[in-house]
C-alpha cells in the first residue's frame, strides 16, 4: 500500500491537492464567495458534459444551455408543483435531461458536424421563447421562485464543529455542488479511460476506421449525447438550487456560448480542462467588470473599454485567440510546457541531427 | 547536359515519421523517367515534395532554379503538372470546367488554348462527347484521361504522373501510355512516372529509379534494369 | 483548515467592529450598514451589456444625479455612492451580484435594479436579509401589489396595468363603440398592459376586444399579427410593445393602408422613437398615449426649471445621450431616492428609510409632468399613479385634459 | 381570403430579408464548406459604417458603394487574420472561431454605437402597392428586387467567369486545385470578401425595415440559416427561394396554427432547419454532396 502511494504518478497527488483545496476553500472565504464558486463549479459540470460530447465524441453542440434549462425546469417543476425535496429532484432532472439528450442524439446522427452546430445553435436561440409557452408548467415569463434552501442539521453541526461558525445556505449549496462535481468528474474520468471512452475517441478521430474495427458508431454517439445532456441537466438543476429562481432569461443563448468558451479555454478532451474552464468562464465577466477598474496600472481608456464592452467582446477575443494559438486550451499549454521542461531536465537531444520541420500547417 | 528536374539528398516526412531518407534523382529535358518501388517506399511522397505538398531538406531544382519555400500554386506555374494519386478530378465540376482549370493560368492567348483543346480532344475523343457532363459521371479510365488531358492543357515542361494505371483495364492502360508517349515526343515534355506496374513503366521510360524505404536502391537505364534478373526479382517483383 | 478559518473570521469580526466604530461618529444619530459619516452606499444591477443594454444608461443617469447632489453638499454631509454591477439582464447573474453587494460591499440598500425577472430573482433574498429593494425599475404590478408579502420591495414608475386602465377609461367614456385589437409582447410587460386594459374595460372587454395577438422578441417583424388584427375588423389598435417593435408596428399599420386609432404605451412614446417611426413610413395619425415624465426632446420644456436641472445633472455623465428618455427617467428616480434620504435625516436606518419610501412619500418631482405627485401611504405602495393623456400632433405630443389619477384602482 | 393573401405577401416581404442574408451564407459555404455564424453581425457592422457615413452628410449613393468596398476589404481581412490560421483545422474549430467573431462584432458594435434603435434611409419609398387587395411596400419589394439582382450577379460570377470557376474549385478540392495553380487561400479570402459585401447589401436593405441596432441580425441569422438549409446550403437560388418559403411559412404558421401563434415564429424556423436536415439534408436545390474529408 505504502509502496503504491509512493509510486503514484504526480498527477494523482495533484488531484488530491485540488480536492482538498476545494473542500477547505469555503471555510476561508465569505459565504457569498462560496456561492460564486458554487456557480463556477456548476458551469464546470455543464462544461464537462459539453467536453464529453465535443472533446471525446467529436460532435459539436452550441446549445448546451438549452439542456441546462431543461434540467433546471425539471427540478423546479418537481419541487414547486409536486413539492419534492429539491435535493431529490437533482438526479431525477439529470436522468430526464439525459434521456432527452439521448433522443436528440438520434436525429443528430444524421447531421454533419456543421449542420449539428447549426441546429443546436438555433435551439439555444429559441429555448427562451419555448420555455415561455407552457405557462402552467413553467410559470411563463414570471419564472419559478424556489423555496429557500434549508441547510440540514447534520451539515450545520459538522460545519460548526470544524470551523466554529454557522453554515450559510450558500456554503451548503457549495458543498452539494462540490459533491456532484466530484462524482461527475470521477465518472467522466472512468468513462474516458474505459471502453466507451476509447470507442468515442476512435469515432471522433475517424468514423470509417472506427466502424471497421467493429465499433457501434450510432450507439456510442447517441450515448455521448445522452451522458453529455445528463451533465448539463444536473448543472441546470444545481443552478436553480444556487440562484433560487429560474426564468426564461436565465438561459439566454449567451449561456451556451459561455459554456463553449469554458470548454475551449480549459482544453477539450481533458478531465481537468472543464474545471479550469468553468472557473474562467464564470469569473471572466465578473472580474472584467469589477477587478479591472480597480487596477490603476491599466490605462483608464482600456478600463473604460473593457467595462463598457462587457463580456461579449472578451469572450469573442478569447475564443478566437485560443482557437488560433492554443487549440488545446490551458491544459494543452500546461502539458506542452511540462513535457518540454521534462525533456530539458533529462537532457534529451533532438531525435536526429537532421531535424525535419513539421508539415506546413498553413504557409 | 543539365537535368530539367534534380533532387539532391531530399529528406522529408509527415510529422515525426520521416519517409524519405535522402533521395537524389534527375529527370532530363524531354525524357521519361520512372520511379518504382514497393508500396510505402516513398514514391508518392517524392512527387508531393516536388510540388510543395511537404516541407523537405536537401535540394530540389527545376530548370536550374531551387523550389525551396515555393508554394504549390507557384511551382505549378513554372511548368510542372502533377497528376496526383487518385487523379485529383473535381467531381463537382463538369468535364469542360475541369479542362478550363487546367488552362486558366496560361498567358499565351485564347487561340493557342483552343488549339490545344482540339489536340487534347483528338487524343481523348471521349472527353469531347462528355464535355458538359459532370466529371463525377465518368468511368475510372475516363477520369484518368481527363486528369492527363487537363495536365496537358497546363502546357507543362514536366509532367508528374502518380500511378496512372491504377484500377484500370489493361487495354485502357495501354492506350493511355501510348498517348503519354506521343505527347512526350510531340511537345518534348519530360515525364516523371510513378508506377506499380514496373514492366510497363520500364518499357516507356529511358531511365528508372527504384526506391526502397525512402532511399534510392537501384538506378539506371530502363532497358538495363529490365534485363537485370536480380533487380527485377528483388525489387520489381516480376 | 479549521483554525485558519476561525482566525480569519476573528480578524474579520475585529475589522468590522472597527469599521462600525468609525461609522458612528455622531453618537446620537442612528446609522445602519452601508452608512458612514461621509458616505451612503447604494447598490444597483442593470444590463450594461448584452441584448438589453439600451437600459444600461439609466444607472449612469442615476449616478450623474447623485454626483450632482454630492457636488452640492451631499445629504447631511454624506455623499452617495452608487455601485453599479452588470447582470447582462440574466437572473442567474443578478443573484450572486446582489449577494455580493449586500454581503461583501455591504450596501445600505439596493436601488433601481432593472428588469422584472432579474429583480424577482432577488426579492426573496433581499426581504430575507431585510435589505431595502427600492424603486425597482420596471412597471410590473407585482412590486406594489405584493407589497404586503415583500415589505422591503418597492416599485416607482406607474405600473403598466395602471397605464392601460387610463386607456380603458378613455375608451369607455369617449369611444364606446370601439373595436379593439391588441398587439402585445409575450412577457410580463405585455401581459400586465393587457390585464390592465381588460380589467379597465370590465364587462365590455370581451365584446370590445375583437382580437389580441402576441409576438416574441425574436420575431423579425410584427406584420403577420397586424394583418390579423386588421382582418379581425379592429378600428382601435393597442400597441403594448417595446420601442423597436412599436416603430415597426406603426410603419406596418400605414403600409397595410389601415388607419385605426392607435394607443401607444408610454415606454415607446419618446419623440426620438416617433421620429424614427415617421422616417420608417408611419403616418402617425390619431395616436394617443400617456405621459408622466417630461420628454427631453419636447421643446415645450425648453424653459422649464426641471428640464434645466436635468441637463445640468446629466452633464455629469460623459457618455449619456441627453435626449434619451431613459436618462431623464434615471435622474427622476434618483431625485426621489435623494428625497427619501434627506427626509430620513439623522435616523439613517434601513427601517426608517424603508418606512419613508413605502408609507410617507409625498413628493413633487421636477422631472415629472406638472402635478404628478410621488406618493405612498400605509395602504398604497404605488409611488406614481398619475398620468396624462397625450396625442401626437405631427411634430410632438399635446397634453390633453388633466392628469388622470389611478390611485387605488390596483391592489 | 384577403387576409390570407396579406399574410402571404407579408411573408414574402420578410422572406426577402432572410434571403438576402442567406445569400451571403451560401457564398462562404461555397468558398470553404463553412457556415459563417458571424455573417449577420458583419452585415450589421457594415450597415453601421454606412449609417455613420450618411450621418456625416455623405450622400447615400456614395456611402453605399463605399460601404461595399469597406465590407469587401473587411471580409478579406477577417479571412486573412482570423480564419486563415485555422483554415485546415477541423470544422469544429472553424465554427467556434466564427461564433467568437459573432460575439466580438456584436459587442464591439454595441460598445461603439449603443443599443438605441436608429432609422436608416432607404432608396425605396415606404409607400405601398396593392396586389389583389394585399399591400406591400416598395421597400419590401426593393429588398426582394435587390436580392434577385445580387443572386444574378453571384450566379454570373460563379458560373460564367474563370475566377468563379477557381473559387468553386478551391472550395471543393483545395489540394487538387492547388496542383492546378489555383491560389486556394486567396480564393477563400475572396469568398469572404464577397460574402461580406453581399451581407452589407443585405444589412443596408433591411435596416430601414428592421431598424439599425447591434442586435438587428441576431435572430434574422437563424431565419437565414433556415432559408439556406431549406434551399440547399450551396445553392444561391435555393437561398432566395428558401428565404421566401421560410418567410411565408413562418407567417402562415403564426397566423393559422393556434399552437404556434405569434410568439413561436422562431421555433418554426428551428423546426424547418431540423426537419430539412434530417429528411432531406441537401435541401431543395442542393446536389447530393460527397462528404468532405
Amino acid at each position: 500500500m505504502l509502496q503504491r502511494i509512493r509510486t503514484a504518478p504526480p498527477r494523482y497527488w495533484l488531484v488530491v491537492v485540488v480536492v482538498l483545496f476545494f473542500a477547505g476553500f469555503p471555510t476561508v472565504i465569505s459565504s457569498f464567495q462560496a456561492g460564486q464558486w458554487a456557480l463556477a463549479l456548476i458551469l464546470a459540470i455543464a462544461i464537462m458534459g459539453l467536453n464529453i460530447l465535443v472533446g471525446y465524441s467529436g460532435q459539436l453542440s452550441l446549445g448546451h444551455g438549452a439542456f441546462m434549462a431543461f434540467g433546471a425546469y425539471a427540478s423546479a417543476i418537481l419541487a414547486h408543483r409536486y413539492k419534492m425535496d429539491y435535493l431529490v429532484t437533482i438526479p431525477i432532472a439529470g436522468l430526464l435531461t439525459g434521456m432527452v439528450g439521448f433522443l436528440f442524439g438520434v436525429p443528430a446522427l444524421r447531421l454533419s458536424a456543421l449542420y449539428l452546430a447549426l441546429a443546436t445553435f438555433a435551439l439555444a436561440v429559441v429555448m427562451p421563447s419555448l420555455i415561455k409557452r407552457p405557462v402552467g408548467l413553467t410559470g411563463g415569463v414570471q419564472g419559478i421562485s424556489l423555496p429557500p434552501v434549508v441547510v440540514p442539521q447534520l451539515a450545520k453541526d459538522g460545519f460548526t464543529m470544524l470551523t466554529g461558525s454557522a453554515m450559510t445556505s450558500d456554503q451548503w449549496v457549495y458543498y452539494v455542488t462540490f459533491a456532484y462535481a466530484l462524482v461527475l468528474f470521477w465518472l467522466a474520468w472512468n468513462l474516458v479511460r474505459h471502453r466507451a471512452g476509447r470507442a468515442m475517441r476512435a469515432i471522433r478521430d475517424g468514423e470509417v476506421a472506427a466502424a471497421a474495427s467493429g465499433i457501434n458508431i450510432s450507439g456510442y454517439k447517441t450515448l455521448a449525447f445522452g451522458i453529455s445532456a445528463l451533465y448539463a441537466g444536473i448543472a441546470g438543476s444545481l443552478l436553480g438550487l444556487a440562484t433560487g429562481y429560474i426564468s426564461p432569461d436565465t438561459f439566454p443563448v449567451s449561456l451556451s456560448i459561455q459554456l463553449l468558451v469554458g470548454a475551449v479555454v480549459g482544453g477539450l478532451a481533458s478531465i481537468p480542462g472543464p474545471l479550469l474552464g468553468g472557473i474562467f468562464a464564470y469569473f471572466l465577466p465578473i472580474e472584467s467588470n469589477q477587478w479591472v477598474p480597480t487596477q490603476t496600472w491599466i490605462p483608464s481608456q482600456i478600463v473604460a473599454t473593457v467595462v463598457k464592452a462587457g463580456p461579449a467582446v472578451t469572450y469573442g477575443v478569447v475564443l478566437i485567440l485560443l482557437m488560433i494559438f492554443a487549440p488545446n486550451g490551458i491544459v494543452g499549454l500546461a502539458t506542452a510546457g511540462y513535457n518540454r521542461l521534462r525533456r530539458r531536465l533529462r537532457g534529451a537531444a533532438d531525435r536526429e541531427s537532421g531535424h525535419i520541420p513539421p508539415d506546413p500547417q498553413t504557409v | 547536359m543539365s537535368a530539367l528536374l534534380e533532387l539532391e539528398d531530399v529528406r522529408c516526412g509527415y510529422g515525426p515519421t520521416s519517409v524519405l531518407h535522402g533521395v537524389s534523382l534527375a529527370v532530363p529535358e524531354g525524357g521519361i523517367v520512372s520511379l518504382l518501388g514497393a508500396n510505402g517506399a516513398g514514391k508518392t511522397t517524392t512527387l508531393r515534395a516536388i510540388t510543395g505538398g511537404l516541407r523537405w531538406l536537401g535540394e530540389i531544382r527545376f530548370a536550374g532554379r531551387s523550389l525551396r519555400r515555393m508554394h504549390t500554386e507557384d511551382i505549378v506555374g513554372v511548368g510542372i503538372a502533377h497528376v496526383p494519386e487518385g487523379r485529383g478530378i473535381l467531381t463537382e465540376l463538369t468535364v469542360d470546367e475541369n479542362l478550363k482549370l487546367g488552362a486558366h493560368r496560361r498567358k499565351d492567348g485564347a487561340t493557342a488554348v483552343r488549339k490545344d483543346y482540339d489536340r487534347v480532344f483528338e487524343y481523348f475523343p471521349v472527353l469531347r462527347e462528355r464535355r458538359n457532363l459532370s466529371a463525377s459521371t465518368l468511368s475510372g479510365g475516363e477520369q484518368q484521361m481527363l486528369a492527363i488531358a487537363r495536365a496537358m492543357l497546363m502546357q507543362p515542361r514536366l509532367m508528374l504522373l502518380d500511378e496512372p494505371s491504377l484500377g484500370l483495364a489493361p487495354l485502357v492502360v495501354r492506350s493511355i501510355f501510348e498517348i503519354i508517349r506521343t505527347f512526350n515526343q510531340a511537345d518534348h515534355v519530360a515525364v516523371l512516372l510513378v508506377e506499380q506496374n514496373a514492366r510497363l513503366a520500364l518499357e516507356m521510360s529511358t531511365d528508372a529509379y527504384v526506391l526502397e524505404v525512402g532511399r534510392v536502391a537501384v538506378k539506371g537505364a530502363s532497358a538495363e534494369l529490365k534485363g537485370n534478373e536480380s533487380v527485377r526479382r528483388s525489387y520489381l517483383g516480376y | 483548515m479549521a483554525t485558519t478559518g476561525s482566525r480569519i473570521a476573528a480578524i474579520a469580526a475585529v475589522l468590522m467592529a472597527l469599521a462600525a466604530c468609525g461609522g458612528s461618529a455622531t453618537p446620537t444619530a442612528q446609522t445602519d450598514v452601508g452608512i458612514t459619516s461621509t458616505e451612503i452606499l447604494l447598490g444597483n444591477t442593470n444590463a450594461l451589456s448584452g441584448a438589453a443594454a439600451a437600459y444600461g444608461t439609466i444607472s449612469n443617469a442615476e449616478n450623474a444625479y447623485f454626483t450632482y447632489v454630492n457636488n452640492n453638499g451631499g445629504i447631511n454631509g454624506r455623499h452617495i455612492t452608487l455601485k453599479i454591477l452588470d447582470d447582462v439582464y440574466n437572473p442567474a447573474n443578478t443573484v450572486p451580484l446582489t449577494k455580493q453587494l449586500v454581503e461583501q460591499d455591504k450596501v445600505f440598500a439596493m436601488f433601481s435594479g432593472l428588469g422584472t425577472q432579474t429583480q424577482t430573482s432577488v426579492r426573496d433574498y433581499l426581504n430575507g436579509q431585510k435589505v431595502p429593494q427600492l424603486f425597482v425599475a420596471t412597471g410590473a404590478t407585482t412590486w406594489g401589489a405584493d407589497y404586503s408579502k415583500n415589505t422591503y420591495t418597492l416599485g416607482w414608475q406607474p405600473p403598466y396595468q395602471g397605464e392601460s386602465r387610463i386607456y380603458a377609461k378613455d375608451i369607455t367614456t369617449n369611444h364606446t363603440s370601439a373595436k379593439i385589437g391588441v398587439l402585445y409582447q409575450n412577457d410580463d410587460y405585455g401581459q400586465d398592459y393587457l390585464k390592465g386594459l381588460t380589467d379597465g374595460l370590465g364587462s365590455s372587454a370581451s365584446t370590445m376586444i375583437v382580437d389580441k395577438e402576441t409576438y416574441d422578441v425574436t420575431a423579425a417583424t410584427p406584420a403577420a399579427q397586424l394583418s390579423k388584427l386588421k382582418a379581425a375588423g379592429a378600428d382601435t389598435l393597442f400597441l403594448f410593445t417595446t420601442p423597436g417593435f412599436t416603430i415597426k408596428s406603426l410603419a406596418t399599420v400605414t403600409a397595410l393602408h389601415w388607419e385605426p386609432a392607435i394607443y401607444l404605451n408610454s415606454v415607446s412614446n419618446p419623440q426620438v422613437y416617433m421620429g424614427i417611426a415617421k422616417k420608417a413610413g408611419a403616418a402617425l395619425k390619431n395616436v394617443t398615449s400617456v405621459g408622466y415624465i417630461k420628454d427631453p426632446t419636447d421643446p415645450q420644456w425648453d424653459a422649464d426649471a426641471g428640464m434645466k436641472l436635468y441637463k445640468q445633472a446629466i452633464a455629469n455623465c460623459t457618455n449619456c445621450n441627453v435626449n434619451d428618455g431613459f436618462n431623464i427617467y434615471g435622474v427622476a428616480v434618483a431625485y426621489t431616492m435623494v428625497d427619501v434620504l434627506k427626509q430620513a435625516g439623522s435616523n439613517m436606518t434601513r427601517a426608517n428609510v424603508l418606512n419613508i419610501a413605502a408609507n410617507q412619500l409625498n413628493e413633487t418631482n421636477p422631472f415629472l409632468l406638472p402635478g404628478v405627485v410621488v406618493k405612498t401611504t400605509s395602504s398604497d405602495h404605488f409611488p406614481i399613479m398619475q398620468e396624462q393623456v397625450i396625442t401626437w400632433n405631427g411634430t410632438g405630443w399635446t397634453l390633453q385634459g388633466t392628469l388622470i389619477n389611478e390611485r387605488g384602482t390596483l391592489k | 381570403m384577403q387576409e390570407f393573401l396579406q399574410q402571404i405577401v407579408s411573408g414574402i416581404a420578410s422572406g426577402g430579408i432572410f434571403a438576402s442574408l442567406a445569400l451571403a451564407l451560401v457564398l462562404i459555404y461555397n468558398a470553404m464548406g463553412l457556415v459563417n455564424f458571424a455573417q449577420g453581425e458583419m452585415a450589421m457592422l457594415a450597415t453601421f459604417i454606412a449609417f455613420t457615413l450618411v450621418d456625416h452628410g455623405v450622400s447615400y449613393w456614395i456611402a453605399f458603394p463605399v460601404t461595399l468596398v469597406v465590407a469587401f476589404a473587411g471580409g478579406i481581412l477577417v479571412q486573412r487574420i482570423v480564419i486563415r490560421p485555422v483554415e485546415r483545422a477541423p470544422i469544429l474549430t472553424l465554427v467556434i472561431v466564427t461564433l467568437g467573431l459573432a460575439t466580438l462584432v456584436n459587442g464591439v458594435a454595441g460598445f461603439i454605437f449603443g443599443y438605441v434603435p436608429r432609422s436608416f434611409p432607404s432608396p425605396f419609398s415606404a409607400q405601398t402597392v396593392n396586389l389583389l387587395g394585399a399591400f406591400v411596400s416598395y421597400r419590401d419589394l426593393g429588398v426582394i428586387g435587390v436580392s434577385t439582382v445580387v443572386l444574378l450577379l453571384i450566379y454570373l460570377l460563379l458560373q460564367r467567369t474563370t475566377i468563379g470557376l477557381t473559387m468553386r474549385a478551391a472550395a471543393h478540392h483545395p489540394e487538387a486545385s492547388r496542383l492546378l495553380g489555383v491560389h486556394v487561400s486567396w480564393m477563400l479570402a475572396l469568398g469572404w470578401g464577397l460574402a461580406s459585401a453581399v451581407g452589407a447589401v443585405s444589412g443596408i436593405m433591411v435596416a430601414p425595415i428592421l431598424l439599425l441596432e447591434p442586435n438587428m441580425m441576431q435572430t434574422i441569422i437563424i431565419y437565414a440559416f433556415a432559408a439556406a438549409v431549406l434551399g440547399g446550403i450551396e445553392s444561391p437560388l435555393g437561398a432566395v427561394v428558401g428565404g421566401l418559403i421560410v418567410g411565408v411559412t413562418v407567417n402562415l404558421a403564426g397566423a393559422y396554427i393556434p399552437f404556434v401563434g405569434g410568439d413561436l415564429q422562431l421555433a418554426v424556423a428551428l423546426a424547418i432547419i431540423i426537419t430539412v436536415l434530417v429528411i432531406k439534408p441537401n435541401g431543395l436545390f442542393g446536389r447530393p454532396s460527397v462528404r468532405r474529408v
